[in-house]
């Protein structure tokens, strides 16, 4: 696989969410609102692409039986430090993001890629591999909240497009959440019927 | 800062030591090359090999108790892969083997004796006067073939009769289980020349009933060649069969049957059989995340 | 299939059937909706109607485009959707803007039905999805009640109930009757008794459901009318107030949603019981009677599978 | 009196009137008769007569050693005509022997009517039984002598005979309670005498109160027996519901009612049973109903095995309107036959004759979880998720769920507006169940 | 043996590293986010009580015992005298603690400002409290006198409109400000008569 | 012990660790195909996520807190979560090995189950004593059984509908999980 084609594959092909179904939790839980769900997109982005590299350097040394426990040990700490620069530099994405930056490490998507790609791969295809699967997450949660956020509040962006009586509130709760991703992936489904990728 | 990395230093530390004391203590033996299938194996736990999912497969190739052409769903790529691991060669593994149905009594051909209206299951409709068709012995057109499938294989054609998809039949056996006229048969691939029909009646009473029936007028047996082709004796009467080993695809028997009950296919090429993507069965809890397999 | 027109018909017995299908049963359904129709029109008058309309036909449209998306045999003869449409609009508030009636109503043919795979299938009541998902989306519209005949706002009696505001409550004669603020049909009780005996009679629905159901809510609320010294009255006001009837008789006992054993069904009275006073009293809501069906639901297949009857010959356990 | 029955069943429409009322007609003899060699369960007979011999009325023609089996006897005098594979009455092709009729009804020499039956022991009624070739005549055609013999560890306190007639159209039991109530009263003293037990029970439903009223006066000289009255539901006559509404007692699953101290009888079998040891006639005619709404004068015959449906049809004045099904039996439980050339065996109580209904075509509906099928399965199953298991061929889970006790009385099938053939799905999870069971078996 | 200790100090190492980075961050963020973290609360403080110059975190002075409800109390200094007292509160709220940040002026025993910090509410319900909208219904209501909620519009000095369909939300905030209210009346009201009202 | 009713009932019905908070989903969808396994799941979890539980709240009030190094929190937590899951995974193995087959392939998932993680950082949040942590996370554990049973339970019957081709499997589960997310919206405002 060349190296563009790693990082096309984690947009569409392997999309992690709509694809993998993996993170699906931050996924719902922060997509009320396109600018909270692409702060998530990037933070997700940025530690993914910090442990893939940090994984793939290390993986010829990483003991198999301790190896869980390293690469959390990593992720967890790309994870803090993001946690602590978003809390310095972008204070008020990081009280939108809340409890979900710390989250980000058991997002199932980064341990899975420190797993069955960063620590069989080198350096370079790990990037694109991360770069890919960050912009694929992230696209999909824009997508994901940009329908919560239109339906749901009756804006975009925070940009109020919808008359205050007419957007449907369950939208933006947890409900909302999960029609959405339901309803997202079925006419994913539905495409890759009719154009198999 | 020194004190969060010498007590971070410290729990790693301790655990570490404890997962090894752990993994020294409690390991537990695998033969390493049965995880090195299960790499391979589609993971589809389809059970075309018969066994209970690819684990127990993998288990059984190791101990070199069964044809890894088995495994339906791996194709040629995973018999050489198989081939690698075990050191055994391809070619030494069985031809495969896909379901021919052996009845042509379609809306055309057969006679009815009534009208059936009810589940439309072939085990049902024979309890009632075996089956709607005056024919005893074909196909009773229900499709349970079909729906056993697990590959999407048969569809039901639109002369009532089952339709298979060579290319997609991986020989599961699955329909030659359920069919309860035991009319479709797994035959090798390579194999062309068909007699479709069972019926053990004699000519004058199998003639007036189907007419693509076998009327036993032993001319495919006269003409054979290769003495391939017989009218022999089965169950309260006589069927002709083909000899397999013996026929070599050359169809003058075909062309000389005047019900062409005998039929010659066009040939199966193996390099065209596809190799099927069974979407993995999702084991309970797999995201395919990768976490589980080493471990 | 071809057939030879002179051959005799083989089936499988039985060869006779009950005249019961499932339009028949339905089209008891909408008759016995009849009374309460009838009563939501008087009372409520034309924003009734209009909120009634939209549900139906948008229930229809919905059915219809489904059937026909999913390339179903287009067949609506058996009037399901109206009736999750009618008894839609039966708990939604008179004064409720059309388009968000059609839209709860389209919700729980789409999202709730046939998603599921349709007819039978759901496991979900779509009629009271439809109004817990109106509810939640438009909090405001949905708690907008207005007083029968003259359509003033004013609050329900659980409504005054819960907030204690001081107003008078209803007597119970008005909450017979039906003239009371509440959603189109649920107001009066006396028709939706007359709807509810009738579907018994006819053999569709099980008295099991609506005996523990309300009976679990008369004991619950008439020990706490003890306590708190309401006497016989504060039972019988809960059992009149809201959209209980209703409930217990139209929807607790929707065929699909419900479990299929005789004590399963008393089991999900109870629990809708408990529910409804649950939330009614101690919850969030002034009501609970949607909520607590749709809990029951979802235990449903849990109720089914642990409530399996004793076979005939096989041990002297009470079945 | 509080009329017994059992938990669950349904209300048919009876249609009984078109028949109950008239005297039984003896029915003609036709030119051939056409004699299954296999007319109960258990093992086909063996011809014992070739094609052309001559063979008398009574005479055995086919037989077999076989513990389950009895004989078949020539039901009229004549020539063997031909022995070929015809169709029969169950669904099946069966080999017949045909005899011409030679209209002498010249009896065969071993018909000998007994000196004094209240001398025979129990064993010699249950070899006269056997002799006769007496299988049970309500369906089920279980060889009568069978269920005579004694069951290690167990023994029989309770003979019913079973009156009931639940099958809407079939009053061919009716008939002959009010004709032969004397035949059956004897025939139950000799059974209850057989198998050794001292009560003695005719179980009649509601509907036929005048055969109550009949038999009651028939038995009141045998004090041991009496007549139980029960509220008419369908599926009464099936023997284990028909137990517990008569005694209160479940026969357990997959058990017999002996196991219970019953045993079981159709009223006729009982009638047939008095001839045979009385008068030494074995089982060659029986009570026919031939009813429905394509008949155009419905009668009870009084016909000789081996009569074709169609020529009973034709005494009954033929059809009328454009006839869909002919049922053999009655159209609960009934097979429908693909052509009414069939013949009447031992066990056929009557001929359904229907036309195509007119109205609402039947069409299925996805189910909808109404429960009718449950509340009404007299054997306590849940068919729908029996059927959904077995629409998935889920067969283990379905042998939990207890499909092999459903006894296929069809009544699910009658309530459930979504109009599903339940017992079919269920017929087949038991043959599915069956087969894993002999396969299981064969590699043991 | 050996290898066991090879994991211990693997982890042990990987451990220390990551540690190190954390800790280097940690190091380098921590006075921005303090910075940052005292800086909003400013911003807050500005906004509700804009005159003054200079903020005290007073709480130890004038809450002796743990409230269930004020959690600080801070003074606001007008060219070093107190001028205005600004409390901290958290009421339960729909889904979770509400805290607001209520303002009082001392000359005039009035509410400066209501202003809601945190809050987990519903998004287009509860969570419109945050808007300026309702938290202006406050400004300038006499502490003297306890603040109902009402759903309709207020026909008296004392009521607050409720955020439609989130009277509970608005009661929240309401019963924080009420708190206040009392502390001040309680503690700083002397300066001022205190005129009796409706208290319910 | 009305406040612990009060963690319980929360945990449990209002903000369902699932259907209201988000936390886990990908094993409540994964794993609730059988009756069976998702009972298995919710054995697992619940035992990691108590376990984990009580063993982060000692790290965090006799490590973190006295040293001041709170912000080293999601590492130590994250740390002690997979030590521990793949501990028990290795002792399961060995002594328990009918366990081990109906637990174990859950065990490696719940590393990355955020409600292991979401539980013990909630904790934190709430500054819960050991004994309501204890009660917290047992809460959560039996919302999360409670959230996975309920929804096999429909998913099972669910094997016998006709489901649109492209919503079947994960895409009806997410349906499945709104509508159940909307019957416990009935829960709101219990206390
Ligand atoms: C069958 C039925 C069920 C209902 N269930 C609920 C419910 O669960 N929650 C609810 O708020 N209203 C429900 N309603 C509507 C209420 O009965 C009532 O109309 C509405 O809650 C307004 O009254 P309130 O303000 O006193 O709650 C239901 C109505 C019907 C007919
Ligand atoms: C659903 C069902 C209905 C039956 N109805 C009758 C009936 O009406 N009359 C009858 O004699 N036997 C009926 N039977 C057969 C009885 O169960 C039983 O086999 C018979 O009474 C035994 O008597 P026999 O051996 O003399 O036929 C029915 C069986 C079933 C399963
Ligand atoms: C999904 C949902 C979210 C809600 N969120 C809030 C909220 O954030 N704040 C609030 O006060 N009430 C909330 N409610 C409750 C009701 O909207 C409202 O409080 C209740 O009906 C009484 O309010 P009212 O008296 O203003 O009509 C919510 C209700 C639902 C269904
Ligand atoms: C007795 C009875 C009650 C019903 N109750 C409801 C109901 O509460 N809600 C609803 O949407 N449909 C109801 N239906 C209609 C139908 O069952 C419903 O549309 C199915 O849930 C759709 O699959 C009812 C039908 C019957 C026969
Ligand atoms: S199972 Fe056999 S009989 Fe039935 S359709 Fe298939 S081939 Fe024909
Ligand atoms: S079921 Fe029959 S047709 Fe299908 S794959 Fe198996 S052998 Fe081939
Ligand atoms: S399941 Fe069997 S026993 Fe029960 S009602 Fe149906 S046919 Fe009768
Ligand atoms: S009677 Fe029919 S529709 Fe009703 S539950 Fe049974 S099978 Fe389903
Ligand atoms: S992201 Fe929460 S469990 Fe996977």
């Amino acid at each position: 696989m060349s190296l563009m084609q790693e990082f096309t594959k984690g947009i569409i092909k392997e999309n992690p969410l709509f694809r993998l179904v993996l993170g699906t939790c931050p996924a719902l839980a922060v997509t009320t609102s396109v600018e909270n769900g692409l702060g998530m997109g990037a933070a997700f982005t940025g530690v993914l692409l910090a442990s893939n590299i940090a994984i793939s350097l290390m993986r010829s040394i990483i003991p198999a039986s301790v190896r869980i426990p390293a690469y959390v040990v990593i992720i967890a700490s790309f994870v803090t430090m993001t946690d602590q620069l978003m809390h310095a530099f972008t204070p008020s994405l990081y009280k939108a993001l809340g409890i979900f930056i710390p989250l980000i490490v058991v997002n199932c998507i980064i341990l899975g890629r420190a797993e069955a790609f960063a620590s069989r791969n080198s350096v370079l295809p790990s990037i694109m591999d991360a770069l890919g699967m960050g912009l694929g997450f992230t696209i999909a949660l824009g997508l994901v909240s940009a329908f919560r956020e239109v339906l749901g509040a009756g804006s975009f962006l925070g940009i109020q497009i919808l008359p205050e009586s007419i957007p449907a509130i369950l939208m933006i709760l947890p409900p909302g959440g999960f029609i959405t991703l339901g309803c997202l992936l079925a006419l994913l489904n539905k495409l890759q019927k009719k154009y198999a990728w | 800062m020194l004190i969060a990395v010498i007590s971070l230093a410290v729990m790693g530390g301790l655990f570490g030591i404890i997962l090894g004391i752990a993994g020294k203590k409690f390991a537990v033996e695998v033969d390493p090359r049965v995880e090195e299938l299960l790499n391979f194996m589609p993971g589809a736990n389809c059970g075309a090999c018969g066994m209970a999912g690819c684990g127990a497969f993998a288990e059984a190739i190791v101990a070199g108790e069964v044809n890894p052409r088995l495994c339906a769903p791996g194709g040629a790529s995973l018999y050489e892969k198989i081939a690698a691991i075990m050191g055994t060669d391809v070619s030494s593994y069985e031809e495969r083997k896909v379901a021919q149905l052996l009845c042509q009594g379609g809306f055309e051909q057969s006679k009815m004796l009534y009208e059936y209206k009810g589940v439309h299951d072939c085990h049902l409709a024979l309890a009632n006067f075996k089956g709607p068709k005056a024919c005893n012995y074909g196909c009773v057109r229900m499709g349970n073939c079909s729906r056993v499938c697990p590959f999407g294989a048969i569809q039901m054609g639109s002369d009532g009769l089952p339709v298979i998809n060579f290319y997609l039949c991986t020989g599961c056996n699955k329909c030659v289980v359920e069919c309860p006229q035991q009319i479709l048969q797994l035959v090798g691939v390579s194999r062309q020349v068909h007699v479709r029909c069972l019926n053990t009646d004699k000519g004058k009473d199998a003639r007036p009933i189907c007419t693509t029936a076998c009327i036993k007028c032993k001319l495919c047996e006269k003409n054979c060649p290769e003495d391939a082709v017989h009218v022999v004796p089965f169950g309260n009467g006589t069927v002709a069969l083909v000899d397999y080993e013996k026929c070599t695809n050359c169809g003058i028997c075909a062309a000389k049957c005047p019900t062409k009950a005998i039929q010659k296919n066009a040939a199966i090429s193996e390099e065209v059989l596809r190799e099927i993507g069974i979407p993995k069965d999702e084991e309970p809890g797999c995201q395919s995340c990768g976490v589980c397999k080493p471990l | 299939m071809t057939t030879q027109n002179d051959l005799l018909l083989v089936t499988s017995s039985p060869h006779i059937h009950s005249p019961d299908n499932v339009p028949n049963a339905m089209r008891d359904v909408l008759l016995a909706l009849l009374p309460a129709l009838l009563c939501g029109l008087y009372f409520f008058g034309l924003p009734a109607l209009g909120v009634i309309v939209s549900c139906v036909v948008s229930a229809y449209v919905s059915e219809l485009l489904c059937l026909k998306a999913m390339g179903k045999e287009v067949r609506i003869t058996e009037q399901s959707a109206a009736v999750t449409g009618l008894l839609l609009s039966f708990c939604l508030p008179p004064a409720l803007p059309i388009w968000m009636a059609a839209l709860g109503s389209a919700f729980a043919i789409v999202i709730v039905k046939h998603l599921f795979g349709g007819l039978g299938q759901n496991v979900f009541n779509p009629a009271l999805i439809g109004r817990a998902f109106l509810l939640a989306s438009f909090p405001v519209a949905m708690t907008h009640w207005s007083k029968p005949l003259d359509g003033v706002t004013t609050a329900t009696p659980l409504g005054i109930l819960k907030e204690a505001t001081g107003q008078p409550l209803p007597h119970l004669s008005e909450l017979f009757i039906g003239t009371v603020a509440g959603s189109i049909g649920e107001t009066s009780a006396i028709a939706i008794l007359i709807g509810g005996c009738y579907l018994l009679y006819r053999g569709h629905i099980d008295w099991r459901t609506p005996v523990s159901f309300l009976g679990t809510v008369f004991l619950l609320t008439a020990v706490v009318g003890t306590i708190k010294g309401g006497g016989i009255q504060y039972p019988l006001f809960h059992l009149l107030s809201g959209g209980l009837l209703m409930g217990a008789f139209f929807m607790a006992t929707d065929w699909v949603t419900t479990p299929v054993t005789k004590l399963g069904r008393i089991l999900f009275g109870c629990g809708c019981g408990s529910l409804v006073v649950l939330i009614r009293l101690k919850g969030g809501y002034p009501e609970g009677v949607a909520y607590s069906i749709l809990l029951m639901n979802v235990v449903t297949p849990l109720i089914d599978r642990y409530t399996k009857q004793r076979v005939f010959g096989g041990g002297q356990s009470n079945g | 009196m509080s009329k017994a029955t059992f938990k669950g069943g349904i209300h048919v429409t009876g249609h009984k009137e078109l028949t109950s009322q008239a005297t039984t007609t003896v029915a003609a003899v036709p030119d051939k008769l056409y004699i299954p060699l296999s007319q109960h369960i258990g093992a086909a007979c063996a011809p014992l007569v070739h094609v052309g011999d001559r063979v008398k009325k009574g005479q055995c023609i086919g037989d077999v050693k076989n513990f389950v089996s009895s004989p078949i006897h020539a039901t009229v005098s004549g020539s063997v005509a031909a022995i070929e594979v015809m169709e029969h009455p169950g669904g099946s092709f069966v080999p017949c022997i045909v005899i011409e009729n030679d209209r002498l009804e010249e009896w065969h020499e071993s018909i000998k009517a007994h000196p004094d039956p209240a001398q025979l022991s129990p064993d010699e009624i249950r070899a006269i039984v056997l002799e006769a070739g007496i299988v049970g005549m309500g369906g089920a055609t279980f060889p009568s002598h069978v269920k005579y013999s004694p069951v290690e560890g167990k023994s029989a306190d309770t003979v019913i005979l079973n009156g009931v007639e639940c099958e809407p159209y079939l009053t061919s039991d009716h008939r002959l309670m009010l004709e032969k109530s004397d035949r059956i009263v004897a025939g139950l003293g000799y059974i209850m005498k057989c198998v050794g037990c001292r009560r003695g029970v005719i179980a009649i439903e509601d509907n036929k109160m005048d055969a109550v009223a009949v038999l009651q006066e028939a038995a009141r000289s045998n004090p041991a027996i009496s007549v139980v009255v029960m509220k008419e539901k369908y599926p009464q006559g099936s023997e284990k519901q028909l137990i517990y509404a008569c005694t209160g007692r479940e026969v357990p699953v997959g058990g017999l009612p002996i196991a219970v101290g019953v045993i079981v009888n159709n009223v006729g079998t009982a009638a047939a049973v008095a001839d045979a040891v009385e008068f030494g006639i074995p089982l060659i005619e029986r009570y026919v109903t031939v009813s429905g709404d394509a008949v155009q004068k419905p009668t009870n015959y009084l016909a000789r095995v081996g009569t074709l449906f169609s020529e009973l049809i034709a005494q009954s004045g033929g059809t009328v309107g454009e006839v869909e099904r002919v049922i053999s039996g009655g159209p609960m439980m009934g097979k429908t036959v693909f052509s009414p050339d069939v013949p009447i065996v031992k066990g056929s109580s009557g001929i359904v004759v229907l036309t195509k209904p007119t109205g609402q075509s039947r069409t299925e509906y996805p189910c909808v979880r109404c429960a009718k099928c449950v509340d009404v399965c007299p054997a306590f199953l849940e068919p729908t998720s029996i059927v959904k298991l077995a629409k998935r061929n889920k067969w283990d889970e379905a042998e939990t769920a207890n499909v092999m006790s459903c006894i296929e009385c069809g009544s699910c099938v009658y309530v459930c507006p979504a109009q599903i053939p339940l017992v079919q799905y269920i017929r087949r999870a038991k043959q599915a169940v069956l087969a894993g069971k002999a396969k299981a078996a064969a590699v043991k | 043996m050996g290898d066991i200790i090879k994991l211990g100090l693997f982890l042990m190492m990987v451990a220390a590293v990551a540690g190190l980075g954390v800790g280097y961050v940690n190091i380098k963020a921590a006075p921005l986010i303090e910075k940052q973290i005292l800086e909003e609360k400013i911003r807050s403080f500005k906004e509700v009580y804009p005159e003054g110059d200079k903020v005290e975190n007073e709480t130890a002075k004038y809450l002796t015992a743990p409230d269930k409800i004020l959690k600080e109390v801070n003074i606001a200094y007008k060219n070093g005298t107190p001028a205005g007292v600004l409390y901290l509160a958290e009421t339960k709220g729909y889904a979770g603690p509400v805290t607001i940040l209520a303002g009082f002026d001392q000359a005039s025993g009035k509410i400066t400002a209501v202003k809601v910090l945190n809050q987990t509410e519903t998004p287009g319900l509860g969570a419109k409290a945050k808007d300026p909208a309702f938290q202006n219904r406050y400004k300038g209501k006499d502490s003297a006198v306890a603040l109902e909620v009402s759903k309709t519009p207020p026909t008296k000095e004392n009521q607050i409109q409720a955020i439609t369909a989130s009277t509970i939300t608005s009661k929240a905030v309401t019963k924080g400000v009420n708190a206040a209210r009392e502390h001040f009346v309680a503690t700083f009201g002397a300066t001022k008569q205190v005129k009796t009202g409706t208290v319910q | 012990m009305q406040e612990y009713l009060i963690i319980i009932v929360s945990a449990v019905l209002i903000n369902n660790i699932v259907l209201s908070q988000f936390l886990g989903i990908c094993p409540f969808l994964g794993v609730s195909k059988k009756l069976s396994s998702s009972l298995g799941m919710g054995g697992a979890v619940s035992f990691v996520l108590v376990l984990s539980g009580a063993i982060t709240w000692v790290v965090r009030h006799y490590i973190l807190v006295p040293f001041d190094i709170g912000y080293m929190q999601t590492v130590a937590f994250i740390l002690i979560i997979a030590s521990l899951v793949q501990f028990v995974e290795m002792v399961m193995r060995k002594f328990t090995p009918p366990l081990y087959k109906a637990l174990g392939i859950y065990l490696p998932l719940i590393t990355t189950n955020c409600a292991v993680l979401g539980v013990a950082i909630i904790n934190v949040q709430k500054d819960f004593s050991f004994g309501k942590a204890m009660t917290h996370s047992l809460a959560h554990s039996a919302g999360f059984t409670l959230a996975l049973v309920l929804m096999s339970g429909i998913r099972e019957r669910m094997e016998d509908a006709d489901i649109p081709e492209s919503m079947q499997g994960t895409p009806i589960a997410l349906v499945i999980a709104a509508l159940m997310s909307i019957s416990f919206l009935g829960f709101s405002g219990l206390i």
